[in-house]
C-alpha cells in the first residue's frame, strides 16, 4: 500500500464536509439577522411610514431616532423604554382616536412622561421592547400594564390623601372605610377606628332572637319595602354594613342564641309622665303627630326609609344612620325610648347625637316608629325553637370566633379579635406567586384576583373566610382601584419621598364645649380644622363668618340656607345655656386670620346700598343663584337674612376672593372693584330679616 | 538519562518517511508500540477534517436553538419570596430528589462523596481489566455475595421508603441474576447480558439510577416536593 | 474551471505573507502532513498518525470533541457576555434585561452561552460513560480517566457558578438549595458555605465570588487540565481499541 | 460565482419567514386594556354609558361641582336652577345648540361670563375661579356627552399650535 494513501479522503467525507461547511456559512451568517426583525425596529418603520404620510411630516419626524429610546430617571428608579414604539406621545397632532396605538399622544396630564417615566403610573415593565414583556404579565414580569379603568391605583400611592383628579381612588378608599374592612385587615392609610360595629354585650335588650336569625342569613332583606328577598337590595342606595356571612340554619340558630345569651342587666322602662301618657294615650292622630315630629326634627339627614315613589320603592334620607323602614320590628319599645334618650350611653363610640326631649315628644316619635315603621311579616318565616339550648350557645360561641366577629363587634367579656384577615397593605404590589388563586380558572395575574376575591370571595378559595359583600354598580372597580394603590414602603428611595402623607388631623374639644360638641356629634356632619364629615359646612371659620347672636339662634332653632339640600341640621332642642356655649366658643376661636373683625369700617351710606342693590340685580344679576325673598336661584344660600347672619368684614373678604375662604366653594371668583365691593356690602348688611318675612320662610326663622 | 541505566530503544514508524519519534521503554513497563502499520491513518487531514466537520455540525445546532429558544430569565431575585419547590439546577435534581429519601448527610454528603470515589477508583481495580462476565466463574459464591449485598441495599431503600430507587435497582439486580441461570447460547438479548461484567452492571445501574432520579427531580416534583404529573 | 481555482489558490498560497505564516506548502506526502501536525501549537496535542478504526464514528461518537468545542464556544460568548456584565446586585440582573432588550444580539450571545453550557454538561457526562463501556480507563488510560473525572466535576462546577450570575429567582434558589446540601458537611460543612458565598446568605458577596470563580478560576483550572487531558490521550498511546473492534 | 448570493437570499426569506411568525403571534396574544379612565350615562338615555377620558373625567367633576346647578335638568341636590333662570340656559349635553360653537368660543364664554360676550349676565366670568385648563377639560367633558354627538370639525393647522 502506497504510504500516499495514507492521505487520501474519501468521498464521503468531502461530501459532508461541504455540506456541513455550506450550512455552517449560512447559519452564520443569518444568525445576526435576528437583530433586524426586533419588534421595535417594526414599530419604528411604522411609526416613520405613518408620520412620512401626515401633513405634519417634519414635525413628527424631528426628534425622530432610530434606535432605542428610553426616558431614564434614576431617582424614581424608571428605565421606560415604552417610548422606543410610543414615538407620538408627546405630539398634540396626534391626538385623535383614529391614530393607531402605540403612536397616539399621550392626553395632558399634570405628570410629564419626560419627567415621571411611564411605569411609575401605568406600570408594566418599563426595560422591556417587546409587546408582551412589555404589557403582559411574564415570567419574568409579574406586575402587567394596570387597564386604564384601574389606573387611578397608582396616584394612591404618592397621593396618601385623596385628589379630585382621581374620583374612582376616592371613591374605592371611601367604600373601603364605610365596609370596615379595617376590622379584619391591615390597610395602607387607614387606622382602625374606636368603633367598627355595634357592640352586642347587650343586644337581648334591644331585639330579638328570630330578628338577630334573620339578620343573618342575609342583612339586605331587612331593607326590602315589600318584604321580598331581594337580591338586589337598594342597589343604587347605601347598604348595610354588615357583610353576608355564609352560614347554614343551624350555625345562625346558635349564634343567635349565643348572642341572646349574654348576661346583660335588662333596662329599666322608662316612666313617661303620667299627664303626658293619659292626655296623648287616647288620641286619634298620636302616630301622625309622632310622624311630623320625627319629619321636623330631621332623622332623615342620617337616616332613611323606604318610600314608594311612582311606582319604585326608593330609599330617602342620609345613610350616616341605619335605614330605618323596618326597625319598629327589630327593636323594643323599652330600649327604643332609652335609646333616643341617650344613645351614648348605650353604644358611647356611635354617632347618634342626644337630643333634648320632651317627653311629650319621646312619646309620640316612639309610638310613631313602633306603629308605622314595621313589618308585621317580617320574621314570619323564622321558625327556631324559643328557648336557647345550651350546645347551641356553645356552638354559637365557637362561630363568634370563627367567623371573626370579634373583629368588628365587640361582647364585654371577650377577647377582641385582631388581624382577623391578612395584610393588605402591600396587597396591590404582591407578585403572582404570593397570591393563592386555588383551583380558579382565572388568568394568573393580581388584577382579575382582586376583581374576583372582592365579588365573591369563595370564587377563588372555597374555603373563604371573607364573607360577602355587595357593591353598587361601579364601586367593585373603585374598590379594586383603591387596593391596587396600597403597595406599602416604597423602597426605591425617589419615589419615597413623593409620597403625600395623609394628614388626618385629629381635632379636640375641651371645657364645656367639648361636652356638648360630644353630646350632639357635631362632628359627624361639620367639620373643624380639617376634622370631621363633610356632609355639612366646614366650621373652622365659623367665627369670622357669622355673628354670635345669629348663631345662638340657629343651633336653638336651625333653619335652612340653602333651598334645595335635603340633609338639613336636625332639631336638637339645645338648651339655651348649650347654645350660648356653643356660639360662643365658634365665635372666638373659630377664626381666620384673613377677615379681621376688629377692624374699623366706615358706616355705609344709603346711596351705597342702592349701589349695591343695582349691581346684585341687574350687573351682576345674583339673583340667579341666591334667593332673596322667594325670589333667586336655588344655588347660593338665601341672603335675606345676610344683614344679621353675615359679618361686615367677612362679605367684603369673601367678595375679594371665595375660594381664600372656603377652597372649594363655588362662588364665581369676580373682579369687583373696591367701590363695588363697599356698595354690594352696604346692600347685603340691610337684608334683615323682619317679623313679616318670617312666615313666608317654609323652614322657621330666628325668634 | 544515566549511563548506568539500559533502555530499549526502538522506532515507531517507518524511519524513512515519519517524523522521528524516539520512544524510551524499559523492561519493566507492559506498554508497547503495536505497529500494525496497515491500519493507521494520517492525523492530517482525517482527524482534522472529522473534527472540523464535528465543529461546524455542533455550531449549526447550537446557533438554531439559540434563535429560536431564549434562555429563561425570572423575576429579580428576592430572598423573601420562596417559590415551591425551590429546585437545583437540573444535574443536581438526582441528587435533591435523595435528599428526599434520606438524611441530609447520607444523600447529601455521603451518597456524592462514594460516587466521586467510585469514580476514581474504577481504573485501581482490575475488576474489569479483561471485561470478564460476572458470572464466568466461582459461580455459585458470586451469586451469594452479589444476592447478599443487593439484598442489603434493597433493605436500606426500604427502611428509608425510597421505592423508585428500590423498584430500579430490584429490576436491574433481577436482570443481572437472570444471567447466572440462563444457559449459554441462547438468544442474542440474553446472550448480551449475560455476559456482562460486574462493573457494566454497576454504572449501568448507576446511570439509569441518575437519569430516573434527575427525571423525577425535574418533571415530577411540584410544591412540597410532592408527587405531581407533568401534563397536569 | 477547476484548473484555474487551483492555479489562483496556488498563488494565492505562494504568497510571501501566506508562507511567513505558515511556512509549509500544502501537505501532500505522509511527512509533510506529519509536519502539519507536529509543527503547529495548536495541533500537536494530537497523534502524528491514528488508527483508522478510531476515526469511526462509534468509537468516539466525537463526545471529547463536542465537549471541547462547547468549551471553547462558551469561552468565546462568554467572554463577549463579560462587556455588558456588572457582578452588583441588582445590576446584574438589570444587565440581562438590556441584553434580552436593547444589546444588539445580546439575547442571542446569552441564549448560545446557557445552551452551550446545558450541553456541555450532558456532553461530559455522556462522554465518560462512553469511555467507561469502551473500557477506556483501563492501563495505560487509568490517570486520564481521574483527570477525565476532575474535568467533569470542574464543568459541573462552572456551570453551577455560571447559574447564579443572572440574579433572578431561578438562580437564587437553585443556589441557595445547592449551597444548603453543602452545608450538610459535618464541621467542615458551614465553613465551606461561608468560605464559597462570602457570608451566610447569597448576597453580593456570593454573587462576585461566583463571577470569579466562573470567569477566572475554573475555567483556567479547565484549560490546564484539557491540555493534560489531550497530551496523555496522546502519550497514553490514542484511543482505546477493544478487542471487539479488532476482531472486525 | 452564484453561492453567495443564493446563501444570502435564502437566509434572508428563512429568517424573514420565521420572524414575521414571531411578530405576529405575540402581537395577537396582547389584549388591550380597558381605555376609560371614567364614564358618564348618557343623559338621554341612562342604559348606554359613554367613555371618558382623563380629561373628559376631569371636566366631568368640574361640571358636577360648578355648572350642574343650571345647565342639567337635574342636580345631585335634586332641582334644578334652570327654571329660575330667564333666559334658559342651555343643557350641557344640548348637541343641537353648543356643537355649532367652537371650542374657542366656549372657552371665552365661560371665562369672561355671558355679559362680556353679549349674553346673559346670569352667566358668570369662571376665569378667576376655574383655571384655563380646567374649563379646556369641561368643554371636552360636554363634548363627549353630546347629542347628537360632537363631530370635530376637519383639521386646521390651529390645532398644531395648541400647547
Amino acid at each position: 500500500m502506497a504510504a500516499e494513501d495514507m492521505g487520501k479522503i474519501s468521498d464521503r467525507v468531502r461530501l459532508v464536509f461541504t455540506i456541513s461547511s455550506v450550512i455552517f456559512l449560512i447559519v452564520l451568517a443569518v444568525a445576526p439577522l435576528r437583530n433586524l426583525f426586533s419588534e421595535w425596529k417594526y414599530y419604528k418603520r411604522e411609526y416613520f411610514r405613518m408620520a412620512d404620510g401626515r401633513p405634519d411630516t417634519k414635525k413628527l419626524l424631528a426628534d425622530f431616532h432610530p434606535g432605542i429610546d428610553q426616558i431614564w430617571q434614576p431617582n424614581l428608579n424608571v428605565t421606560d423604554r415604552c417610548v422606543t414604539c410610543h414615538q407620538g406621545i408627546n405630539q398634540p397632532s396626534l391626538t385623535d382616536a383614529t391614530i393607531p396605538q402605540p403612536f397616539r399622544a399621550h392626553p395632558i396630564i399634570p405628570h410629564r412622561a419626560t419627567e415621571w417615566g411611564c411605569t411609575v403610573c401605568h406600570r408594566g415593565q418599563g426595560f422591556a421592547t417587546e409587546v408582551k414583556e412589555a404589557h403582559q404579565t411574564t415570567l419574568a414580569w409579574e406586575q402587567p400594564i394596570l387597564p386604564v379603568r384601574y389606573i387611578q391605583g397608582t396616584c394612591g400611592v404618592c397621593h396618601r390623601t385623596d385628589i379630585p383628579e382621581a374620583p374612582r381612588l376616592a371613591r374605592g378608599r371611601a367604600v373601603i372605610e364605610d365596609l370596615s374592612c379595617i376590622g379584619c385587615h391591615k390597610l395602607q392609610g387607614i387606622e382602625r377606628p374606636l368603633m367598627l360595629g355595634p357592640d352586642l354585650t347587650n343586644i337581648k335588650n334591644k331585639t330579638s332572637r328570630e330578628w338577630i336569625f334573620k339578620w343573618l342569613k342575609d342583612p339586605r332583606t331587612l331593607t326590602d319595602g315589600n318584604g321580598n328577598i331581594s337580591v338586589n337590595g337598594y342597589e343604587n342606595e347605601d347598604e348595610p354594613r354588615m357583610p353576608r356571612f355564609r352560614l347554614n340554619d343551624t350555625e345562625r340558630a346558635a349564634l343567635s342564641a349565643f348572642l341572646i345569651d349574654r348576661k346583660s342587666n335588662l333596662i329599666e322602662p322608662y316612666k313617661f309622665d303620667s299627664r303626658v301618657t293619659a292626655a296623648w294615650e287616647k288620641k286619634p292622630d298620636l302616630v301622625d303627630q309622632g310622624e311630623t315630629r320625627f319629619r321636623q326634627m330631621f332623622c332623615s339627614t342620617c337616616h332613611s326609609l323606604a318610600v314608594v315613589r311612582g311606582g319604585e320603592t326608593q330609599l330617602i334620607g342620609g345613610d350616616i344612620g341605619p335605614e330605618l323602614t323596618k326597625v319598629g320590628s327589630k327593636v323594643k319599645p323599652d330600649w327604643l325610648v332609652s335609646w333616643l334618650q341617650n344613645p351614648q350611653a348605650y353604644l358611647p363610640q356611635g354617632l347618634m347625637p342626644r337630643y333634648g326631649w320632651s317627653d311629650e315628644d319621646l312619646y309620640k316619635v316612639n309610638h310613631y316608629v313602633m306603629d308605622r315603621l314595621t313589618d308585621p311579616d317580617l320574621l314570619k318565616d323564622v321558625r327556631i325553637p324559643e328557648q336557647a339550648q345550651a350546645n347551641d350557645i356553645q356552638s354559637g360561641n365557637r362561630l363568634f370566633q370563627q367567623k371573626g366577629c370579634g373583629s368588628c363587634h365587640v361582647i364585654a367579656g371577650m377577647k377582641a379579635q385582631k388581624d382577623f384577615g391578612p395584610d393588605l397593605s402591600a396587597e396591590g404590589a404582591k407578585s403572582v406567586s404570593e397570591l393563592d388563586f386555588g383551583a380558579a380558572k382565572m388568568p394568573r395575574n393580581l388584577i382579575p384576583y382582586l376583581e374576583s376575591k372582592i365579588a365573591d370571595p369563595v370564587s377563588v378559595n372555597p374555603n373563604a373566610r371573607m364573607p360577602q359583600y355587595h357593591f353598587k354598580e361601579g364601586d367593585l372597580g373603585s374598590v379594586v382601584t383603591a387596593a391596587l394603590s396600597m403597595r406599602g414602603t416604597q423602597t426605591t428611595p425617589g419615589i419615597h419621598a413623593l409620597v403625600i402623607a395623609d394628614a388626618r388631623p385629629e381635632y379636640q374639644a375641651a371645657g364645656d364645649f367639648g361636652k356638648a360638641y360630644e353630646r350632639y356629634k357635631c362632628y359627624v356632619c361639620h367639620r373643624f380644622n380639617g376634622y370631621g364629615g363633610t356632609l355639612a359646612p366646614d366650621l373652622s371659620y365659623e367665627g369670622s363668618r357669622a355673628r354670635q347672636p345669629w348663631i345662638t339662634e340657629f343651633l336653638k332653632n336651625p333653619q335652612t340656607l340653602r333651598p334645595t339640600l335635603t340633609f338639613r341640621m336636625p332639631q336638637f332642642n339645645v338648651t339655651d345655656e348649650e347654645a350660648r356655649v356653643l356660639a360662643n366658643y365658634l365665635a372666638l376661636v373659630m377664626q381666620t386670620n384673613r377677615v379681621d373683625l376688629t377692624a374699623h369700617h366706615p358706616e355705609f351710606t344709603s346711596d351705597q346700598a342702592s349701589a349695591g342693590k343695582q349691581l346684585y340685580e341687574v350687573t351682576y344679576q345674583c339673583q340667579s343663584c341666591h334667593t332673596i325673598g322667594s325670589a333667586g336661584g336655588y344655588v347660593g344660600p338665601n341672603l335675606i337674612n345676610a344683614g344679621n347672619w353675615l359679618n361686615t368684614a367677612w362679605i367684603q373678604e369673601w367678595l375679594t376672593d371665595p375660594q381664600a375662604l372656603v377652597p372649594d366653594t363655588i362662588e364665581p371668583h369676580r373682579a369687583f372693584t373696591a367701590e363695588e365691593k363697599s356698595a354690594l356690602t352696604a346692600y347685603l348688611v340691610t337684608l334683615k330679616q323682619s317679623g313679616t318675612v318670617k312666615a313666608s320662610v317654609p323652614s322657621g326663622g330666628s325668634r | 538519562m544515566s549511563e548506568n541505566r539500559k533502555f530499549e530503544a526502538g522506532i515507531g514508524s517507518d524511519f524513512s518517511k515519519d517524523p522521528v519519534r524516539i520512544v524510551f521503554i524499559t523492561k519493566k513497563t507492559s506498554a508497547k508500540v503495536r505497529g500494525v502499520l496497515r491500519d493507521q491513518v494520517m492525523s492530517y487531514p482525517h482527524v482534522v477534517l472529522r473534527e472540523i466537520i464535528a465543529f461546524e455540525l455542533l455550531t449549526i445546532v447550537l446557533v438554531l436553538m439559540a434563535l429560536f429558544w431564549d434562555a429563561p430569565l425570572e423575576q429579580l431575585a428576592n430572598p423573601l419570596l420562596t417559590p415551591n419547590p425551590a429546585k437545583a439546577p437540573w444535574y443536581f435534581l438526582g441528587l435533591q430528589e435523595l435528599l428526599h429519601y434520606f438524611p441530609p448527610i447520607v444523600a447529601g454528603v455521603l451518597i456524592p462523596v462514594l460516587i466521586i470515589i467510585g469514580l476514581v477508583a474504577i481504573p485501581y481495580f482490575d475488576l474489569n481489566v479483561k471485561g470478564e462476565p460476572l458470572w464466568n466463574a466461582r459461580r455459585t459464591p458470586r451469586l451469594r455475595i452479589f444476592c447478599g449485598i443487593v439484598l442489603i441495599f434493597l433493605m436500606f431503600f426500604g427502611v428509608y421508603k425510597a421505592w423508585s430507587i428500590f423498584v430500579t435497582t430490584a429490576i436491574i439486580a433481577a436482570l443481572a441474576v437472570a444471567g447466572y441461570f440462563v444457559p449459554a447460547g441462547r438468544g442474542s438479548a440474553i446472550e448480551y447480558l449475560r455476559s456482562r461484567s460486574l462493573p457494566w452492571w454497576l454504572m449501568t445501574w448507576f446511570i439509569i439510577m441518575a437519569c430516573i432520579l434527575t427525571i423525577i427531580g425535574t418533571f415530577f416534583r411540584g410544591p412540597g416536593w410532592s408527587w405531581v404529573w407533568p401534563w397536569r | 474551471m477547476s484548473a484555474s481555482l487551483q492555479s489562483t489558490l496556488k498563488g494565492f498560497c505562494n504568497n510571501r505573507v501566506w508562507r511567513s505564516i505558515f511556512r509549509r506548502a500544502p501537505a501532500r506526502t505522509n511527512r509533510t502532513r506529519s509536519i502539519a501536525i507536529f509543527g503547529n501549537l495548536f495541533l500537536h496535542a494530537l497523534p502524528v498518525k491514528v488508527r483508522e478504526k478510531s476515526l469511526r464514528v462509534r468509537a468516539t461518537y466525537y463526545l471529547g470533541s463536542f465537549s471541547f468545542f462547547l468549551f471553547v464556544v462558551l469561552t468565546l460568548t462568554g467572554i463577549m457576555l463579560m462587556f455588558y456584565y456588572h457582578p452588583a446586585a441588582p445590576k446584574a440582573y438589570n444587565d440581562m434585561k438590556d441584553l434580552r432588550f436593547v444589546v444588539s444580539e445580546g439575547i442571542f450571545l446569552r441564549n448560545l452561552h446557557r445552551l452551550a453550557a446545558q450541553a456541555m454538561v450532558l456532553a461530559v457526562f455522556w462522554h465518560m460513560f462512553h469511555v467507561f463501556y469502551r473500557g477506556g480507563y483501563k492501563p495505560p488510560h487509568e490517570f486520564n480517566w481521574v483527570i477525565g473525572v476532575v474535568l467533569l466535576l470542574l464543568t459541573l462546577f462552572l456551570s453551577y457558578t455560571g447559574y447564579l450570575l443572572p440574579w433572578d429567582q431561578l438562580a437564587f434558589w437553585a443556589i441557595t438549595v445547592g449551597t444548603n446540601i453543602i452545608s450538610y458537611i459535618p464541621i467542615l460543612g458551614k465553613p465551606t458555605r461561608f468560605l464559597l458565598l462570602g457570608g451566610h446568605e447569597i448576597g453580593e458577596n456570593a454573587l462576585l465570588r461566583f463571577f470569579v470563580l466562573h470567569c477566572v478560576i475554573l475555567p483556567l483550572a479547565m484549560i490546564v487540565l484539557i491540555a493534560l487531558h489531550f497530551w496523555r490521550i496522546q502519550k497514553d498511546g490514542g484511543l482505546t481499541i477493544r478487542e471487539s473492534d479488532e476482531r472486525k | 460565482m452564484k453561492w453567495p448570493s443564493v446563501i444570502m437570499i435564502s437566509a434572508l426569506v428563512a429568517v424573514a419567514a420565521l420572524q414575521g411568525c414571531r411578530q405576529k403571534s405575540s402581537a395577537t396574544d396582547f389584549k388591550p386594556p380597558d381605555k376609560a379612565y371614567g364614564s358618564e350615562p348618557d343623559w338621554n338615555n341612562s342604559q348606554q354609558i359613554i367613555s371618558l377620558n382623563y380629561q373628559q373625567t376631569q371636566g366631568q367633576r368640574i361640571f358636577y361641582s360648578n355648572c350642574v346647578w343650571c345647565h342639567a335638568s337635574a342636580t345631585p341636590a335634586g332641582p334644578s336652577n334652570m327654571s329660575n333662570l330667564k333666559p334658559q340656559p342651555p343643557l350641557a349635553n344640548d348637541g343641537a345648540t353648543l356643537n355649532s360653537l367652537s371650542n374657542d368660543y366656549l372657552q371665552n364664554i365661560i371665562t369672561l361670563g355671558g355679559s362680556a360676550m353679549s349674553k346673559s349676565a346670569m352667566m358668570p366670568p369662571w376665569g378667576r375661579t376655574l383655571k384655563q385648563d380646567e374649563i379646556r377639560a369641561v368643554i371636552a367633558f360636554v363634548r363627549a356627552i353630546a347629542q347628537p354627538p360632537y363631530q370635530q370639525p376637519a383639521r386646521t393647522s390651529s390645532q398644531y399650535s395648541e400647547k
